[in-house]
């Protein structure tokens, strides 16, 4: 029994917060904001330099791999700095393919995945609020060889910098995957104006695609359990994203309300707003249990859901609260564009719903119990 | 208890309701889909031959400065009256009733209470005319809730006052031709009393107006820079060491919080009508109970808010005065502002993220524009923090904490 | 437009607070909770004198034909003093019998209920959480003359102090209301032990009792609607009682934070007190708006439930709140018997689900919007 | 990251759980229906001679005291198998690890460290055979959460120490023979150094006791009173003025929550049998979306704090101490004290008033009960605002707030 990091994940935290200070601070975080770039690709190349790409691929295909609570490690990091990069959503990708691929397709894309000459990301779920297989309407049609594939994909995150989609197709009255090229013909990526601009998320539609029958991945219309399975091993690394935002946002806030006075003391002299610093702490210390918890089921439990579920509940709950009062307590400077306070809030406004809603997974908690 | 009105006030009811027929410029907007909100600044200034026109008929009403009195050219109106105004008005989603918003709000009032002849003829036909705006050099960095703690201030040159220093949070201050500011004047004296309030024209040399930039994109406010900014004698409004004062007072306004009130009840019928349209938990969003009883709640604080101003108002009617028991109605409006905007986003799940412009957006992102701006009215007037502390400290009797 | 108490409430509610505090401080309120007996004798008689049972009875039967807002004047008061009587519950079943009686019925029933010589409640609800006509499954048997009921009633309240029941069937399949006197051969009343000992509560049951067609009130099978308002006009008095006892409850932990002392300051000096008895505070003003408005409302409007709901509900969140927090703000001495917080937040666990829970409330306030 | 346990662990897992399968008293209730909870003072004193038993075969297999050194006649257990132990008796609902529960709690790592040979050889194996009840006195009137402004005082006279003053919140005082006593013993030294600890004879002439009966209608605590009480010098515990330090030792317990944990798990399992028992808003309330949402979150709540209880054990297992943090799962547990007695009733609607004895109580109203005692955990161990201070000043460093 051993509930903590290992010196080794201390080691890659501490690299990775170095990196994120030194070449990620807050300003140039908001440069990508602004920028139309579908990613920073300054960034993208100094951590494909560091082998951060690499860091969950398997050995046998140029990866060092590292478990998924590593990645989480990381990803609590990367929320602290709200980096904007598709890193993650990448590693979940290749997450799919390690799981889900034939040696050939292994052996194609993850060396590519893991040098990060190609970015990936998953291109499931679609305009509807369906989290389960019955949301997946894009169709395949197979003549053997090949398969074209029609319908359009919603919310794809940093789908504007991926050059390979793993598209989710209903096939045989299930759901197959396919490897498909960015540049294939036929599809368009549109992207969205989202409420967190440290992020990207793309619209993608597939107008009669042709791909390869070797570019399913998995077994036709069968794939949806494994499928579901790397959804919430990304859902995992997501909280962990919401959990180092929230606690960046605490101890923005509660740095300010140390030196801000008001009425000749500091402010963070109030229960007012120190009970509110605590209450929020509380929430992100029982959060970050949850997330820390949930990378390690996802590697070791049957069933990791319910975990997943509660992680994913209770991180919103933090994120929430922590982005919310943390531009209250900075008060009216919280709510200007210079202010990181309110970053982070809009953070927690883009993932709240984002794989799913509190609501959501505290209803799959009791029903993966069969309650 | 007696909630009708008499046969007098139903036929004002019925004038107004007329007069807004014609000439409400949102009447197109209010009575068919969802409505963008108003107060959008940038798209203001492009309606602006519409909003003038509005202005101005309005002003042959006599219901701009409605309660004003009818000597400065006010309409010298009763409570229950401008109630009922407000309340049509809000109700068909009109705009606000008289341009020079701040004028109105905060200038008028004490100019009329405090002014000269010569600064009522001056200045109170140029706010009810929309000719002039106003802004407000309240608030300075650092001084925040404290506003009494102001440090900008002002010496006395022969016929002339000498201002120094600087002022944040100044709604409005790009579009403004008229600033009513405090000043400290005498430092020696003891917080609240060596402060004067002056009437500054922002085309002043010396004045700087540097735009904030909002979290929600916009640049509603602005820092005001003062550089040895000189303003004759006779802008100063009220007595010398007289400011604090002149600021704190406001004409015997209704506290019926009926325009808030009112505001919040057609976020909420636009809210129901979103739930009908969009999906949340397997079904539409308001079949789903969690919605439900997120908006039967907050109709439920909406309609407390509207009851517990009918009381401010019948107390006032009955000729008390209404004080510290407003900060209950600011704390409704603060929880019901941030929730109006969190219950849109997760009505509209996934799709709560997109923003105006955004493929995909819904009502053009009027409610991510909800969630982004709550802490304007949550902060602005007052912090809930501060507010609390009122109902403590004034109407519990606690002690102070500070 | 006048939305405050007359000059007449202003008095009556002064003479009704000078009779608590004189006639029924909170030492005969623990009187009355440890007794066995059904109610305080020694009060009704002195309440009988004062004339209150007759405030709301019509002036043609002996009362003073007083409005149901005046009612909630009083059920304030009360609250606050947690009064322990039947004469709410009596004045409600007064209104039944006023509502819905024939002239023959009022004649017979008013004036007694108005002198105080006999006390009434409604028996309408049974096992069921069922709150509509559904839930109500006692049975009338009819021959022209005789009727003969057999079921049982659950949670009637103050059914020990009364000497009439109105008794609630099932008849033509619909509902009709039956005057039973409560010692009519068969009618068995046990006093349940409520988590509120300052109130009563009883099961009847009803073992083939035998009424006069004559004693049936409205016509047979078609009172429901009518009962439905009678019993909302009940639930209104009873959010009044809640806004009492939650504003006794906040004046009690705020004198209390004004003199305890806890780091060489009261602790009313510290905002985690002061900031939560504020907010108590709030809600206890926005649902008292709610009641008063509700009370005007049933003597009113065509359909005064919207109405209803949200002060049932409102009330209910501002009785919790306040029955808690004046627990926690007291410290280890607010969870001692002797101490009075503990009494309101009691008070508040046996409303808060009675006449409807605030989730059953809310879901009403859609529902009679049609939404 | 490691959540399995060594072949060593697991055996003494099975050990565990083969001792309880023959020796736990509340093996029939645990494995049946819903059980009553096991800390009603009355009714445990029914039960004493059963109770009794399984202290005798706990101390048989070392397991009072689990983590108290061999030497002393304690267990001498690692914090693993400590954690185990107190997973499996919790589970199996098992009465207490050891019948004297304060003594256990407060006195015994206190003599350990503190006291001297003669001490610990009279006291230590008294506690672990349950022979001696122990209460704590250090709570007094108007000292509340500030413990160290104790003004109950003891005078040397000769080789006594005479005792005069009042405590009060003492729990289980009627059935203790001994009290662990905190008095001023120098009331010119700074608050927290005049402090001794004495360890006094409930039977003491001039010790008085009057029981407090609470709002559940038991009496779990009483208010003692010492008029003149002496006390032999080698009843002291520690030196003089050493009080405080000796009252905030405890030797170093395992900080994993889990007894509270499984205490929690198991009212959350009853629960959900209570909601699949009883309707609620038209259905079965475990089919309730109202009642799954809490239910849901208070299993989140209470997965949160058994893995913040293994993060704080494993900084424990690498040889760190674990301290101010453990506010946060105290904090959690006083949110989840009041929830679950409210849900419990909630989801029983209108019968969730009945209580114990009524017609038609539900399981005979031990949800009433925990709707009754909440309070107790509460604010027993610190309020949550002192908790909250705490974080607030240790954790994130902001400034006293006094």
């Amino acid at each position: 029994m051993d509930f903590g990091f290992s010196a080794d994940q201390e080691q890659l935290k501490a690299q990775v917060r170095r990196f994120l200070d030194s070449e990620c601070p807050m300003d140039r975080v908001r440069q990508v904001m602004a920028a139309k770039e579908s990613h920073d690709r300054g960034l993208w190349s100094k951590i494909a330099e560091l082998g951060w790409p690499a860091l969950t691929v398997p050995e046998s295909f140029g990866g060092l791999g590292m478990r998924w609570e590593d990645l989480v490690v990381i990803a609590e990091e990367m929320g602290r700095s709200l980096f904007p990069s598709p890193f993650l959503a990448s590693a979940v990708a290749a997450r799919a393919i390690a799981l889900m691929g034939s040696e050939g397709q292994k052996s194609r894309w993850l060396p590519l995945l893991a040098s990060g000459d190609l970015i990936a990301t998953l291109a499931i779920l679609e305009d509807s609020d369906d989290l389960s297989a019955a949301g997946i309407g894009l169709v395949a049609e197979s003549d053997g060889e090949h398969v074209v594939l029609s319908g359009s994909k919603m919310f794809i995150p940093h789908a504007q910098a991926a050059g390979l989609l793993l598209v989710a197709a209903r096939e045989h009255g299930g759901i197959s995957l396919f490897a498909v090229p960015a540049d294939a013909a036929g599809v368009t990526v549109t992207p969205l104006r989202l409420i967190d601009q440290s992020q990207r998320a793309a619209r993608v539609t597939l107008a009669a695609v042709v791909v390869e029958s070797s570019d399913r991945i998995g077994e036709p219309g069968a794939v949806w359990s494994d499928l579901a399975a790397v959804l919430d091993a990304g859902t995992v690394v997501l909280a962990a994203e919401m959990v180092g935002a929230a606690d960046a946002a605490l101890r923005l806030a509660a740095e300010y309300a140390k030196v801000r006075k008001q009425f000749g003391h500091p402010i963070g002299r109030f229960q007012g707003v120190k009970h509110r610093l605590a209450e929020i702490l509380v929430d992100i210390e029982s959060s970050r249990s949850l997330v820390y918890f949930a990378s390690w089921a996802v590697d070791h439990q049957e069933d990791p859901r319910g975990a997943v579920s509660m992680a994913k509940a209770y991180a919103s709950q933090a994120l929430d609260r922590a982005g919310e009062e943390g531009i209250q307590i900075h008060g009216a400077i919280g709510f200007t564009w210079e202010c990181d306070a309110q970053l982070y809030y809009k953070r927690g406004r883009y993932c709240r719903n984002l794989a799913g809603s509190p609501e959501y997974h505290h209803e799959r908690l009791l029903s993966v119990q069969g309650i | 208890m007696d909630f009708s009105f008499s046969e007098r006030e139903e036929a004002f009811r019925r004038e107004v309701r007329e007069f807004l027929d014609v000439s409400n410029p949102h009447r197109v907007v209010a009575a068919g889909k969802d409505a963008q909100s108003d107060d959008d600044v940038e798209s203001a200034m492009d309606r602006l031959p519409k909003l003038l026109a509005w202005n101005q008929a309005l002003v042959e009403k006599g219901w701009v400065g409605f309660h004003w009195p009818k000597e400065v050219g006010g309409g010298g109106g009763g409570l229950i009256e401008q109630m009922i105004l407000k309340q049509e008005s809000g109700k068909a989603r009109a705009p606000m009733l008289g341009l020079s918003y701040m004028g109105l709000a905060w200038v008028g009032p004490g100019i009329i209470k405090y002014g000269t002849e010569e600064q009522k003829r001056r200045f109170i036909p140029a706010i009810l005319e929309a000719r002039d705006h106003w802004c407000t050099g309240y608030s300075e960095p650092g001084s925040g809730s404290d506003l009494a703690s102001l440090r900008c201030s002002a010496v006395r040159d022969g016929d002339h006052y000498v201002i120094s220093g600087q002022k944040t949070w100044t709604s409005l201050a790009m579009w403004s031709q008229w600033m009513i500011l405090l000043v400290r004047t005498d430092p020696g004296a003891a917080k609240h009393l060596g402060i004067t309030c002056l009437l500054v024209p922002m085309d002043a040399a010396g004045v700087e107006v540097r735009p904030i930039k909002a979290m929600n994109g916009e640049t509603p406010f602005a820092e005001v820079f003062f550089n040895d900014v000189r303003v004759p004698v006779e802008n100063r409004l009220g007595a010398e060491g007289q400011g604090w004062d002149v600021t704190k007072h406001a004409l015997a306004n209704e506290r019926s919080s009926i325009a808030e009130v009112t505001a919040m009840v057609n976020h909420l019928e636009d809210l129901k009508r979103l739930a009908k349209r969009c999906r949340s938990n397997g079904r539409v969003a308001i079949q789903d109970p969690l919605v439900r009883q997120r908006l039967a709640r907050m109709e439920t604080m909406i309609e407390a808010m509207r009851l517990t101003g009918l009381r401010f108002l019948t107390k006032q009617l009955r000729g008390h005065e209404v004080g510290a028991e407003t900060s209950v109605n600011k704390l409704l409006r603060a929880e019901l502002e941030v929730e109006i905007g969190r219950l849109a986003l997760d009505i509209e799940g996934r799709y709560g993220s997109l923003v105006k412009g955004s493929p995909g957006a819904i009502d053009n992102g009027k409610w991510q524009r909800q969630a982004l701006t709550w802490p304007s009215y949550v902060i602005g007037g007052g912090t809930p923090n501060i507010q609390k502390n009122v109902i403590a400290e004034r109407l519990l009797g606690l002690p102070h904490d500070a």
